[in-house]
């Protein structure tokens, strides 16, 4: 059962000529990084979203100086910016204003525009963590089953099975809920984010598995795993040097495939309730605020979901066009 | 079409009618048509033995008849218990300790067998004493009953052996009490004393299929979570009946309604009453308020449930009054009423007692300009406390429960500036009373120094407010309401007192008292009166509010026959 | 065949009990590793303010104090026979498929889910109809155009569509279709079919399109990537040398070997999908066994978290099975390897 | 003569790329007379199939650009409409396609796919009619039991059934002309023998016009009338087959012709012929690359002397006569699943083997595919453990040897694998991968590596330079010398070569041949050389085993293999051999004709 996406690198051998014949001569000398590298550059869709991704990455990093510049404290009350007897903000267009770029929250008057800003740390930060806990739990899961095969791998096949089987978002939210308050000397949201994190990696890893697992097992048969033992290669020795390079792109592209994922399993958490604890600001628990003020206050609703979709949008393009530029068979 | 839309600049007249908290509107005795309910979730249960919602309570007066009941009057008399079941009000022995009812003539069930004295009885023993299948109700019976160790229906199908109850004859019934209480009318109102023929007893099961003693049955056997139809009861009465209660033809109640979606529809008449009674959210409450028609058929009526903060004096630095005072000062309670929807959610509350309670009075303790919170005052306290730069602690709330998390935030940020650093921890609403709040162990272990919570009486009167939240004897190991842990003597002695004074001038002196105690000991932040904003379509008549539910009073509803 | 059917059978039933262990292990035995006693564990079922006698009761009828193995065995035996909740006379029978028993609403699991399935049932049937037929015929098309303007699009369109955070897709649907311009019935109005079907339709438009519109996005690609890979096939070709007309060897040759994969996918996502379409359902808060679930988690319910887990880990077996027999029925190389 | 039926002028396709168009197909022209036969030779890449591909009208829709005339049984293909080139394809020409793997669809039963050709141009006809003319077509073709096997899946077919079921295809509708791509590149030489020989039943049958395609003059020479020779796009010679083959004008032609294995040529002759090439550079080019090779071999002399001197006294004390390597009884069984109960039975892939090898020879392995030829190399480099037998390399035997054991010794024995596209990891370079074998047995001075290494790529006529490459910048025919490289890294005794030019065409064969040959002299090597070609392997063994169904039939010097066969299956496949000369073949298609009727008659 395994999930028959295209994958790039299986198709390496698929026009060798092709390559050999009419990329041969330009070629030479050059890295398979760097022609992917020429050729992402030629993606302009790609690049734009690369862009808006390391953008993403900087306002996360400097959301203090950037939310100091030109807003006001993510948590700031600011009830002057609110009608007192509706709790709709004061001003047209949910009190949007030089003073406060996206309008404030109905309520508190709390600066949207600062708690975007500030809610990009948790959504990037979740979404890079979880994704490196999947990648690794994957790869290592996923390449030993195929390397190995025989009963690892039916036995590794089956446990991913049952992750697949499993209605993940009920069960992150319950598990959520069934653990304690603090645990590993970990407390409050450092303990909330590391629960997300690994919950959301932990039943990721078997969809990155399956894709390490099936390129494991049709590199095993390639005759350079054969040739590499018959020089005196150990197991380790073939895993480390000859098989993990030519996942390297595989493993690549789907981290930046599952990144966008988990942004958005972890804007889904919140949205249901069991995000990090307020008043620390995610774009998923605004949304599920902002679902009572969406007439009276619709760019609450809008910014963060325009945040999360800008940014899982970024991702997905960039990762796209990873792909493609990766992908041997993607000639012109 | 709506007037005063897009008044965007804030401080427009925001009040609505109100007609129907002081007067009967559309009074009127036309009979006929479908009553359609809507309730968000489903019902906990409609065994009336088994239930401790008030909606509940006021939803199974359609079919579960009490010893005594509240009357269907506006304002502060529908407080007051009139005979329903009963000939007349509980009769109490000189010692205080027995309560005599006789049941009316010619009462019948359903099936048309007669409604007797046993059956009152039964239905005490199940629901107080058989926790281990209905637990959902309160226990008032089990706590003041002299009971011996009777264990319920269940485990000891000798109802003899119950000797809380005595039923000397038919239509006789003696509750036997440990110690005097003055208040037993109010509990021989509860659904618990709704009568339950033994023999149709299926426990937890119950529900499905209630044996109706009032104006209307269940129309089939009934699945939780479906539809619930009420038809009329054609053995009822309406002669035995101090009450008009019949007055649609039908009662639907459909499950699982989402909120905005019934509100849009209670709205424009599709449906006639949201069934829990606690008012619209959000996003009707702007549709109403900024539209004169609408605000012309609604009322913005309190709940009798007062929303504060818990400061547990077990949790350092909290041993010290003066840092418990320095919360007091700093709250901004004007935020917090923000925090739950501005002055159509609540009046700020400035004491532990509820306006509508008997024995309020208009007192602020620990009152500041404007309910703003005062620097000044604050700054002394923490002075006094010894931590003139503040301290850290712990907020708790309801983590699904939205504005109890503003609430939270909103405290959270007017203690900050004086340097009380907080930290907000979110509980499920399901075991907050039973794990988290409710447990002092737990309390103490995660340093909860405030709590946040609310509370609403179990009857309309001092104690029945307070009892459960000040007085010592109720600090429990789970399940604990008091999570203040106050336990002070003369809070406790004054409470006790009360429970044996019959006259009810004097109770209320008491329970002004207590209020100033529990005030006193600075363990309380109240800081709103709720208050609901109730619509109520124009199809309806005999719409008033009870202030005993306090909600509109089901059992009185009709609808306009045109 | 069907040797393979059975075996498939026999690894669907193994890997359903393995499930259970799962998602047991998880209710019964993750709270007492993080410290919570059977009294805590009954004490999460009773709910609100519990008394000793309940919390006991619950303990009992639960068999919270017997090893957790002994309890496993109780759960399983009563999802195939059946079992009895008592204590003293009031007895609660609970018939097989007996899911647990919610003592939050004094209600057997098994009837609840019973009575959400046809709301979950008819969103994933009708939005999995939409999302197949748009998705496998945009991918088609943009496939067979490749790099013109329609399939530039219709895969921005895509990528937009797996990137729309659903509650989000489905809140600015509501806000706009529903309140803004009544178009379509607000959330939570779900009419059943039996009941009246065009209602019914009308309610589930907007959950149907916009759960629909993720996954079209999602088999949109998959299915245009497929068909660039057939359509680039030798026996593409060889079709072509024949002299069939184009209709028939996109139809006929094109599109058989490139759905094949999809199949597999389809059954996994269709499964979990009827266990409850979580955010879509409480978006626009049907009353499905997704919503049911977060319901339940949100008032601790737990036999109700732990049915609707279990029911839905059987349907994406259950749709494992069907899709591999499918499978092997559609690709005859799998019938003999396997 | 009657008129052409194909004629082609100016025809010239080009395809767009990353470096502006390749001109794939520059401005050829030829004609194909009724019912005749024209054969089109060039090596991989010259424009053959581009050209196929055109006379079908294949190119529309795809980004080529065809230009010049091209007309098919009177009807302008470039000019005419989709619909009128649809009727025409499998009506008037019909196609065989090159891969008979991937040309068929897997999920339509033959039958299906064979109906379908013949409805689709005959409307009126019943599904019956179609049926028993696809029945009849794929009898034809020499399918037996055809009546059943046209329910079966693609899958269920071997390879040269699946080419059968192809050509069968094909005649659904008797087309005029018949084009056959490459048709039997990927199959052994008795079924290839088998193809071309109905392949001309057929045309004197049916009256068709044939166009045989390949890369391999042997091929076509017993087969065709005419013959074009294409080089890049063009062709560069054309003319009756005979006079082509007898005397070849175009430079291109005579290297092909001379590139082409012999196996009526023996490993003496080759040798001399070889040793006299090599002192006398052909080109230009070629003799830098020979100057380069040469510079290599001394310093590597030099370096074998050294170690030479070293080595001696324990070579010395050795017995001269005892065998490098002696297999005895060897077995390897595999478990294969099948059949409706999916029971495992056993099944031997190589069957009690027993032979010696010495010092210094080569030994040849010929037998057709799936005859156990890489089980048996896999089993002496220990890649599998031997179900049972006896593997004795000098003097040790190694049947068992644990793999720890195992991994010092492993640097003696090494392997050249049939792929080069696989063989080599595309994402290490060539360097690396070459060095891998120094690494992995424990040197760690990278510097040492990167010179020993790079010695050894220009030993095998590659670049220095080319050391931090990945294999995707090269040729398959510089791959495989990397591979070679690869090998000898560690300096064996002895190398196993699993068909290391079976990928290749006849020109890389050739160069890698004789660097094979070379390098043999210079390292003093042993090789067991595993091919299916049977004059390849022929100019390079000294003794030859021929295998069928995991056992040797028959094992002795290679001259009297080839000239006096013992074994019945080895003058079978003797006689599906192609040879170049067309009377030859013509002679050999008798005889094997003359053969199979004994058979049948038998
Ligand atoms: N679709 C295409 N796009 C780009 N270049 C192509 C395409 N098809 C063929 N070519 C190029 O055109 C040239 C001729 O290819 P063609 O397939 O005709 O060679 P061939 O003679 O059939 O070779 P072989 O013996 O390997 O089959 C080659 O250089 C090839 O790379
Ligand atoms: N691991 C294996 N499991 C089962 N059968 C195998 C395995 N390896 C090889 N075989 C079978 O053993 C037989 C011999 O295979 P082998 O690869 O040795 O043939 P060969 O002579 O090298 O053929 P070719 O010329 O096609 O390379 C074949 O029928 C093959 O299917
Ligand atoms: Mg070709
Ligand atoms: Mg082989």
């Amino acid at each position: 059962m395994t999930a028959p996406l295209d994958v790039p690198g299986a198709a390496d051998e698929a026009q060798p000529d092709a390559i050999a014949q009419s990329g041969g001569v330009r070629d030479r000398g050059r890295s398979l990084g760097q022609i992917a590298w020429m050729r992402l550059r030629k993606d302009k869709v790609a690049m734009t979203g690369g862009a808006f991704v390391v953008l993403m990455a900087l306002v996360a990093l400097f959301a203090p100086l950037i939310a100091g510049l030109l807003g006001h404290p993510p948590n700031q009350w600011n009830r002057e910016a609110i009608d007192p007897a509706l709790g709709t903000p004061i001003g047209a267009m949910g009190g949007m204003s030089g003073e406060f770029l996206f309008g404030v929250e109905p309520v508190t008057g709390r600066d949207i525009f600062s708690r975007i800003v500030y809610g990009a740390r948790i959504s990037m930060l979740i979404g890079f963590l979880a994704t490196l806990v999947s990648v690794v739990l994957g790869t290592i899961m996923g390449i030993i089953a195929g390397y190995f095969g025989g009963w690892v791998d039916a036995l590794i096949s089956r446990l991913m099975d049952i992750f697949l089987a499993f209605p993940l978002l009920l069960f992150a939210m319950a598990l959520v809920g069934v653990l304690p308050d603090s645990a590993f000397g970990l407390q409050d949201n450092a303990l909330r984010i590391a629960i997300l994190v690994f919950i959301i990696g932990f039943f990721n890893w078997p969809y990155i598995g399956r894709i390490i697992r099936g390129q494991t097992l049709s590199l095993r048969e390639r005759e350079f795993v054969e040739a590499s033992r018959s020089l005196g290669a150990g197991n380790l020795y073939i895993l480390r040097k000859e098989l993990l390079p030519n996942l390297v792109a595989p493993i690549l592209v789907y981290s930046t495939l599952l990144i966008p994922t988990n942004i958005l399993f972890e804007a889904a958490l919140s949205f249901l309730g069991v995000g990090v604890e307020p008043p620390t600001a995610t774009w998923g628990g605004m949304l599920s605020e902002a679902v009572d003020y969406y007439d009276s206050a619709p760019n609450f609703m809008l910014a963060p979901g325009l945040a999360i979709f800008l940014t899982v949008l970024a991702f997905n393009l960039f990762g796209d066009g990873l792909r493609d530029a990766l992908d041997p068979r993607t000639q012109s | 079409g709506g007037g005063g839309g897009n008044d965007d600049g804030g401080g427009g007249d925001i009040s609505v009618d109100d007609s129907a908290i002081s007067s009967i509107v559309d009074e009127s005795t036309e009979k006929g048509g479908t009553l359609k309910y809507a309730h968000s979730d489903q019902f906990d249960s409609l065994d009336p033995g088994n239930t401790y919602y008030a909606a509940n309570w006021d939803f199974t007066r359609y079919y579960a008849r009490t010893l005594v009941t509240y009357p269907q009057k506006p304002g502060k008399k529908g407080q007051e218990p009139v005979p329903d079941l009963a000939t007349d009000l509980g009769e109490v022995s000189d010692d205080g300790l027995t309560w005599t009812y006789t049941l009316k003539k010619g009462l019948k069930f359903q099936d048309g067998s007669d409604i007797t004295s046993e059956d009152v009885k039964y239905a005490v023993a199940r629901s107080n004493f058989a926790p281990e299948s209905l637990n959902k109700g309160p226990n008032y019976f089990f706590q003041l009953l002299d009971s011996g160790g009777y264990e319920g229906p269940y485990k000891d199908d000798n109802l003899d052996n119950f000797e809380g109850v005595t039923t000397p004859d038919d239509r006789t019934i003696e509750f036997h009490l440990k110690k005097p209480f003055a208040e037993f009318d109010y509990l021989a109102a509860m659904p618990q004393t709704a009568p339950v023929p033994a023999d149709a007893d299926t426990g937890t099961q119950y529900q499905t299929s209630v044996v109706s003693s009032g104006p209307y049955r269940f129309k089939d056997e009934w699945t939780p979570g479906q539809q619930l139809t009420l038809v009329r009861n054609e053995e009822y009465d309406p002669e035995s009946d101090p009450l008009t209660r019949n007055r649609p033809d039908e009662v639907q109640v459909k499950f699982k309604q989402e909120e905005n979606d019934r509100d849009k529809r209670l709205l424009n008449g599709d449906l006639h009453v949201d069934v829990a009674g606690v008012g619209v959210e959000a996003s009707a409450r702007q549709d109403i308020l900024r539209n004169d028609d609408l605000k012309a058929n609604a009322d913005n009526p309190q709940t009798g449930f007062l929303l504060y903060f818990a400061i547990n004096p077990n949790v350092a630095p909290f041993d010290k009054k003066a840092c418990r005072e320095a919360v007091l000062y700093g709250a901004d309670k004007t935020a917090m009423q923000g925090a739950w929807g501005g002055s159509i959610a609540g009046d700020i509350a400035t004491n532990m007692l509820p306006p509508s309670i008997p024995g309020y009075k208009d007192t602020d303790p620990y009152g500041t300009e404007g309910h703003k919170g005062s620097k000044k005052k604050t700054e002394a306290a923490l002075e006094e406390c010894g931590m003139p730069d503040g301290f850290s602690t712990n907020i708790s709330y309801r983590s699904d429960r939205d504005k109890e998390k503003k609430t939270a935030e909103a405290l959270q940020q007017s203690l900050q500036q004086y340097g009380i650093k907080t930290d907000l921890k979110g509980y499920p609403a399901g075991t907050y009373t039973s794990e988290q709040a409710g447990s002092p162990e737990f309390v103490k272990r995660e340093e909860l120094g405030i709590i946040a919570y609310g509370w609403g009486a179990d009857w309309p009167s001092g104690y029945g407010f307070m009892s459960q939240i000040m007085h010592g004897d109720s600090i429990k190991e789970a399940g604990n309401s008091n999570l203040s842990e106050l336990d002070d003597p003369e809070v406790n002695k004054l409470l006790d007192q009360s429970a044996t004074t019959e006259d009810p001038s004097s109770r209320e002196e008491i329970y002004a008292d207590v209020n100033a105690l529990a005030m006193e000991s600075a363990t309380f932040l109240p800081y709103l009166n709720q208050k609901a904003l109730l619509y109520r379509p124009e199809a309806l008549s005999n719409v008033y509010f009870s202030e005993a539910y306090k909600m509109y009073d089901y059992s009185a509803l009709g609808l306009e026959q045109n | 065949m069907i040797r393979y059917i059975l075996r498939r059978l026999a690894a669907g039933v193994v890997l359903l009990l393995v499930v259970t262990m799962v998602v047991f292990a998880i209710f019964f035995l993750v709270p007492r590793l993080a410290g919570i006693d059977s009294d805590g564990l009954a004490a999460r079922y009773v709910g609100k303010s519990p008394s000793p006698e309940a919390i006991a009761a619950v303990k009992e009828r639960l068999n919270l104090d017997e090893p957790i193995t002994v309890q496993y065995g109780e759960f399983v035996s009563g999802l195939v026979m059946g079992t009895e909740y008592d204590s003293g006379t009031d007895v609660i029978h609970c018939d097989a498929p007996c899911f647990g028993y919610s003592f939050k609403t004094n209600t057997e699991v098994w009837p609840q889910l019973l009575d959400r399935l046809p709301v979950t049932g008819s969103l994933a049937i009708g939005a999995a109809v939409i999302w197949v037929v748009a998705g496998v015929s945009i991918g088609v098309l943009s496939a067979l155009r490749r790099g013109s303007l329609l399939d530039r699009a219709a895969m921005i369109t895509a990528l937009a569509g797996v990137s729309l955070p659903i509650f989000f897709t489905g809140l600015v649907s509501l806000a706009l279709l529903s309140y803004y311009w009544p178009i379509f019935p607000p959330g939570g109005s779900y009419t059943a079919f039996t009941e009246n079907p065009l209602a019914w339709a009308h309610a589930l438009v907007l959950p149907w399109v916009t759960l629909a519109f993720l996954y079209a996005a999602m088999y949109a690609r998959l299915t245009r990537a497929g068909m660039l890979d057939t359509m680039g096939e030798d026996f593409i070709r060889t079709a072509r040398a024949k002299g069939l007309p184009e209709r028939t060897v996109v139809a006929k040759h094109g599109l058989r070997a490139a759905l094949t994969p999809i199949i597999t996918i389809f059954g996994l996502d269709f499964g979990l999908m009827l266990g409850g379409a979580v955010l879509t359902e409480s978006t626009f808060s049907l009353p499905g066994l997704g919503k049911f679930a977060v319901d339940a988690i949100r008032g601790n319910d737990l036999p109700v978290v732990l049915g609707v887990t279990m029911l839905t880990a059987a349907f994406v077996v259950i749709c494992n099975l069907i899709v591999d027999v499918l499978y092997a029925w559609v690709d005859p190389r799998v019938r003999v390897g396997a | 003569m009657t008129d052409p039926v194909v004629s082609v002028s100016d025809l010239r396709i080009t395809f767009p790329t990353l470096e502006g168009r390749l001109t794939a197909v520059d401005g050829i022209s030829f004609e194909v007379p009724a019912g005749g036969a024209v054969g089109i030779v060039g090596e991989s890449g010259s424009g053959k199939s581009a050209t196929s591909l055109a006379l079908m009208g294949l190119h529309r829709g795809t980004n080529a650009r065809v230009t010049g005339d091209i007309t098919v049984t009177g009807t302008n293909i470039n000019a005419a409409s989709d619909t009128q080139v649809r009727n025409m394809r499998g009506n008037d020409i019909a196609m065989v396609f090159q891969d008979p793997m991937s040309s068929l669809h897997p999920q339509y039963t033959i039958g299906n796919q064979l109906i379908e050709a013949f409805k689709v141009h005959r409307p009126g006809s019943s599904t019956a009619d179609a049926r028993k003319r696809a029945v009849e077509s794929l009898d034809r073709v020499g399918i037996p039991n055809a009546a059943q096997r046209i329910n079966s899946y693609p899958h269920e077919f071997s390879g040269g059934m699946r080419q059968r079921a192809l050509i069968a295809m094909g005649l659904m509708c008797d087309p005029t002309v018949l084009l056959a791509d490459e048709i039997t590149t990927a199959l052994d030489v008795t079924v290839q023998a088998q193809i071309l020989d109905l392949l001309d039943d057929l045309r004197s049958d049916l009256g068709m016009s044939l166009i045989l395609v390949s890369h391999d003059l042997a091929v076509v020479a017993g087969s065709v009338d005419e013959v074009l020779v294409m080089q890049t796009g063009s062709i560069v010679e054309r003319g009756d087959v005979r006079d082509v083959l007898s005397a070849p004008e175009h430079p291109y032609t005579k290297t092909l012709l001379g590139a082409v294995p012999r196996v009526d040529v023996s490993r003496a002759q080759r040798r001399a012929q070889v040793r006299a090439e090599r002192r006398q550079p052909v080109s230009e080019e070629q003799g830098e690359q020979a100057k380069r090779a040469q510079r290599a071999r001394q310093r590597a002399d030099a370096d074998a002397e050294a170690q030479h001197t070293e080595g001696s006294a324990k070579q010395g004390k050795s017995d001269a006569d005892a065998p490098l390597l002696s297999v005895r009884n060897a077995r390897m069984r595999f478990k294969v699943r099948g059949g409706m109960l999916g029971r495992a039975s056993d099944f031997y892939a190589v069957d009690d083997v027993s032979f010696d090898l010495y010092e210094g020879e080569t030994l040849g392995i010929v037998g057709e595919s799936g005859s156990g030829k890489s089980t048996l190399s896999r089993m002496i480099t220990r890649l599998l453990t031997p179900t049972s037998g006896q593997f004795v390399f000098e003097g040790k035997d190694i049947t068992r040897l644990p793999e720890r054991k195992l991994r010092p010794l492993r640097g003696d024995i090494q392997m050249i694998f049939q792929n080069p596209y696989s063989s080599l990891n595309p994402r290490v370079t060539i360097g690396d991968s070459i060095g891998a074998g120094l690494r992995v047995q424990g040197e760690s001075d990278t510097k040492k590596i990167q010179r020993k290494v790079q010695e050894l790529l220009e030993r095998v006529g590659l670049e220095a330079s080319h050391y931090n490459r990945f294999p995707h910048a090269f040729s398959g025919g510089q791959r495989q010398r990397i591979a070679i490289a690869r090998a000898l890294i560690l300096r064996p005794k002895l190398v196993i070569c699993d068909e290391p030019v079976s990928a290749l065409d006849v020109s890389t064969q050739d160069q890698v041949l004789r660097l094979l040959d070379e390098l043999q002299d210079d390292f003093d090597l042993t090789y067991i050389f595993v091919a299916h070609d049977l004059a390849v392997v022929r100019q390079v063994s000294d003794r030859v085993a021929v295998m069928r169904k995991g056992e040797v039939v028959e094992l002795d010097h290679s001259d009297t293999v080839y000239e006096s066969p013992r074994h019945d299956y080895t003058r079978e496949l003797l006689a599906a051999a192609p040879v170049l000369d067309p009377v030859e073949a013509k002679k050999h298609r008798a005889q094997r004709a003359e053969l199979r009727r004994q058979s049948t008659a038998a």
